[in-house]
């Protein structure tokens, strides 16, 4: 955009795209060899470079990332975050980036948990202020909150959780990369739409990252990124 | 010299020195005699406004001073005080302890302190060991570097505060003798001691304190040979 | 993967982060001397309002998580309009922590020194402030280096909390590392040993440093 | 919203919350002792292995953040098959961590008494171990008791961070209630009142204590 | 009753005690005098076991003690000591301190051993403060207690290092009568003090050890009137 618009998207730091992510849910965000990478930096790298910006992805724990964004510590959340009621009192929300559902992990083998009502007075493990976690208690009171859903997975083995509910992708990526022994349980709970969250009050910043994501869908570089990370496109 | 007039000072409810009244001649040696907490450390700190007193009046070179508003800071220079515990500072060297007043009090040239401070600390035994800092002196020489301090300061009167009580015994001939030479020179000083032999050999006056009041004073002849009260006889079979 | 792979593939970016801790250790810790200096004099003074303004910072300073300190000054300070990033935040809130730790180091000090030292000082006519200054703050400031030490060592490894605001330092790295490698055993225990070798380093060059500052003997 | 509202509407889960802190700060603080105990004899002890096995493990411990010491137990160990829940291994680590400060505190105390008072005890024919059982322990004993109150409320303030293992204890809470009501000043200045509380509560049951054992004068 | 035979002993370089040779004959009372630093207390803490001799040989009622092999605690039963600093427990009262060797080491029963404890103290005129902590009394009652423990153990022999060098002077009178009435009882006693006056007294011997070795032994006459040694009568003339 023109220098004029740039001025009206009230970035933090002039001509960068600030925007967070936990940094601990792999393959989305991550880091590797000290570098943050995955498939949310991508998208926020790509975007940036659509809008005139430099790129700067920065971490923050998943349950404060509304509250950084909310006092100006980042521009935007590119972080796989579902676009929901509640949080849309709280931010606004661009296009969904990606689609993914809620999806129930268990220990491999665990012949207990053979469908989500066999999930009542289990221990399910969450990352706190996830919309997991709200699909949890629907069907059980024994929660237990993480701050990465890496680690919650990773319980499964140790019997601390029962099952998890976490994002399909992640899951799927853990158990076929990072040889996690771990089974899924059913079909998705969940069609959840992601969206790269931006602090209220500023539409001429989610209208450009808007134009940007339609930009990166039509010249193949979103398909591209996607097929990296997953071998297909998430989009739809 | 010093003069002192129903000087009264409690501290809490303890009340330490009740209605004293001395006089200290210029070139006099005065000596405090009296059993622990007595009211001697208090009565010469109060001489130095070291410690304030309640009532009574206290005339230093004829003047009266008013703790509450005169410059205690000037006052202080005139009186030099030496204590128990020697109170070198650990931090500087013997030197340093000697020039630091007369240079930070009085503004004198360092150069012109250090000729000062040297004569001094001759005329106590102490100039080779300028150099040495306190942790590495022996209890005497630590007193004698305390005197020399505070005479660098070109006090009128001396005060002395058991300043042979915390050392070994053989250590305390050294510092007695620096002492008598001061009395010699006609220095006036006033010194709590347990030292009788000393107070009598050095001693103008003796002055025996009891609960706070001074039950007795004379020369140190009528005090220890011929003492007139009860008290200060019971007191002395004890000592002596 | 065993200790040796993860040690590798963790290097570079630990040895980065050392360099934010180390950073961030440093600078909250001046403010925390500066800081712990002032109110230590704030504390010992004559003058009422002062003593209470250092009473009320140190209580709730020791009164509180350091982690919610932190949390307060890069979140909820941030509602109100004072707004930091994290590395600032994170400094700001170390070194206020810090500071009330060292003012009491300080004060501590001070009162230590024989009030014999006092009373030689003022008998040969130096004013309050000069006997401060000259004869007590010296022996002090020496005194109060053992302590400040241990102090520093301390905000060394108290840094490691500002990973939970995103500060990219050992500990943050550490978190990223373990939840894309899996190897929690692995990434935390040399995630420590980083930590471990910097305490030893620390501790090495506050021992050198007392005794440089002590040669001269001139201790009680 | 305002800290009223926040307050009350926060009020139910931070009290539940606080009992969570105060059994995470007793059971890790009675496991600190014993193993503070245990390590002070370990240390002043004439068998060199068990020297070395206690300035290993307060080395480690004292030269280490007390987070990554948690991450480690919870996640680290559990990945070889140590297999806590977070309220266990919230425990353990607090403990373990606790027992390496209070080991040097008894270690302290012991040295700190006079040797005279062991000449005394052996030149009237006590043993060495009778002399430490009966003139030595129960004076150095006494002595730890204040900065074993210290380590106690460090203890308290250090439990906040098993709220990153899961715990929902005080802090826990506020980071779930800050996140659900996005009232980040507020919540963490509540919460903070909530650990000034109980620390200045811990501390008035500590002084008293001190008192009560003190009633007898019989300190040197 | 104790005799020491080419005693030697060093603190790491420092040789402190040279070929000491001493005869402490049943009932005598034995002042060691000597400088600061001369070897006073180690030869003393030597004849306790407190300090390991390096060399030499020590015989406790003729028998020849091997400290690397007997078992020290039950010589030491025989030897009482009692310190500068009185070392009283502080966590017990007076009687608890006095009862607590007897009950702990010898297995007496308790009431026995406050029967005893109790005869011990009206000795040394401490029964009536038996309930009392070492805080609540004076150095000179301290050290009274002190005594009274050491002697609860009824030893053959007791050692004083400088027993009433931490004491006020008022109070130093109060220790020496006990130890001049306990002389008088017959008590073997091995003492090291700066009381001149005292050492003539009760000394039956008087020794002066000087940098580690016995320069000159003899009866108090024979060492405070006709010194034989030059460093004997330089150390006289300091300290007398
Ligand atoms: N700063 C103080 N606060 C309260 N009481 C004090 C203070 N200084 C002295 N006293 C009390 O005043 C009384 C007299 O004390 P002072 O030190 O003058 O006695 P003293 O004759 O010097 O005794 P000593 O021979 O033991 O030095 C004592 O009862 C003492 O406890
Ligand atoms: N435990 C020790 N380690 C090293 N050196 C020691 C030890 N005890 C004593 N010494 C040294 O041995 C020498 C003799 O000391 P000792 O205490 O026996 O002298 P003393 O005659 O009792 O002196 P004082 O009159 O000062 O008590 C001194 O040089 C002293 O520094
Ligand atoms: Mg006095
Ligand atoms: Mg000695």
């Amino acid at each position: 955009g023109s220098s004029e618009g740039v001025r009206k998207w009230k970035l933090r730091e002039e001509g960068t795209l600030t925007f967070a992510m936990s940094g601990l849910y792999k393959p989305y965000n991550f880091r590797q060899q000290g570098e943050l990478t995955g498939f949310d930096v991508e998208i926020g790298k790509a975007l940036a470079k659509e809008m005139g910006l430099k790129p700067k992805p920065v971490t923050n724990p998943f349950e404060t990332i509304v509250a950084g964004l909310q006092t100006r510590k980042y521009d935007a959340v590119i972080g796989s975050m579902g676009i929901t009621e509640e949080r849309k009192k709280a931010v606004d929300f661009s296009k969904p980036y990606y689609r993914s559902g809620a999806q129930i992990f268990v220990d491999q083998g665990n012949r207990d948990i053979r469908s989500p009502e066999d999930l009542k007075g289990k221990t399910i493990g969450v990352v706190k202020a996830t919309t997991y976690k709200d699909e949890a208690l629907k069907y059980s009171d024994d929660i237990k909150e993480y701050t990465s859903d890496v680690t919650a997975l990773q319980d499964l083995p140790t019997g601390r959780v029962d099952a998890v509910i976490t994002d399909e992708g992640l899951g799927d990526y853990a158990i076929l990369h990072d040889h996690l022994p771990i089974d899924k349980v059913g079909k998705p709970l969940t069609q959840d739409e992601m969206g790269i969250a931006v602090r209220k009050g500023n539409p001429q910043l989610v209208k450009a990252i808007n134009q940007a994501l339609d930009r990166i869908v039509e010249n193949g570089t979103y398909d591209r990124i996607s097929k990296k990370w997953f071998r297909r496109n998430i989009l739809h | 010299m010093i003069q002192v007039k129903k000087l009264n000072k409690s501290f809490g409810r303890v009340h330490v020195l009740k209605d004293i009244d001395l006089q200290v001649n210029e070139s006099d040696v005065v000596v405090l005699i009296g059993a622990s907490g007595s009211g001697k450390s208090t009565l010469l700190r109060c001489l130095n406004f070291l410690e304030i007193e309640d009532s009574g009046e206290i005339y230093i070179q004829g003047q009266l001073v008013d703790p509450r508003k005169d410059d205690l800071n000037r006052v202080r220079q005139q009186v030099g005080m030496v204590f128990q515990h020697f109170n070198l500072f650990p931090h500087m060297n013997v030197l340093e302890n000697v020039i630091e007043a007369p240079v930070q009090v009085k503004g004198m040239a360092k150069e012109e302190a250090k000729k000062l401070a040297l004569s001094y600390l001759e005329k106590v035994g102490m100039a080779d060991r300028a150099d040495a800092y306190s942790s590495q002196l022996s209890g005497g020489q630590k007193q004698r570097v305390a005197i020399a301090r505070a005479l660098a300061m070109e006090p009128r009167v001396m005060l002395f505060d058991e300043p042979t009580s915390a050392l070994d015994p053989e250590l305390v001939g050294e510092v007695l003798g620096v002492m008598k030479e001061l009395a010699r020179e006609g220095m006036t000083m006033v010194i709590v001691t347990h030292e009788m032999g000393f107070a009598r050999e050095v001693g103008d006056k003796v002055v025996y304190l009891d609960e706070g009041r001074i039950v007795e004073e004379g020369t140190p002849e009528e005090i220890f040979e011929y003492p007139k009260e009860e008290r200060t006889r019971e007191f002395l079979s004890k000592v002596l | 993967m065993g200790f040796g792979e993860i040690f590798r593939s963790t290097m570079s970016s630990f040895l980065e982060a050392t360099w934010v801790t180390i950073e961030i250790t440093a600078l909250s810790l001046i403010l925390g001397t500066v800081l712990g200096l002032v109110f230590a004099f704030f504390k010992i003074s004559s003058i009422k309002p002062l003593q209470w303004l250092a009473n009320l910072y140190i209580t709730i300073i020791r009164g509180t998580p350091l982690i919610v300190q932190i949390a307060f000054f890069y979140f909820g300070l941030a509602q109100i309009g004072i707004n930091m990033d994290s590395f600032t935040a994170g400094v700001a809130a170390l070194g206020i922590h810090a500071g009330a730790y060292i003012a009491e180091i300080f004060r501590g000090a001070i009162q230590s020194i024989d009030r014999g030292q006092m009373e030689a000082a003022r008998s040969l006519g130096m004013s309050q402030r000069l006997a401060m200054r000259r004869i007590i703050l010296p022996q002090a400031f020496k005194r109060s280096l053992p302590p400040l030490g241990n102090q520093f060592i301390i905000g060394l490894k108290d840094s490691s909390l500002v990973a939970y605001i995103g500060v990219s330092d050992l500990y943050g790295v550490a978190l990223s590392e373990a939840a894309a490698n899996y190897q929690q055993f692995e990434t935390y225990a040399i995630n420590g040993l980083y930590y471990l070798v910097l305490v030893l380093i620390f501790t090495l060059l506050l021992n050198r440093m007392e005794k440089r500052l002590d040669v001269d003997g001139g201790t009680r």
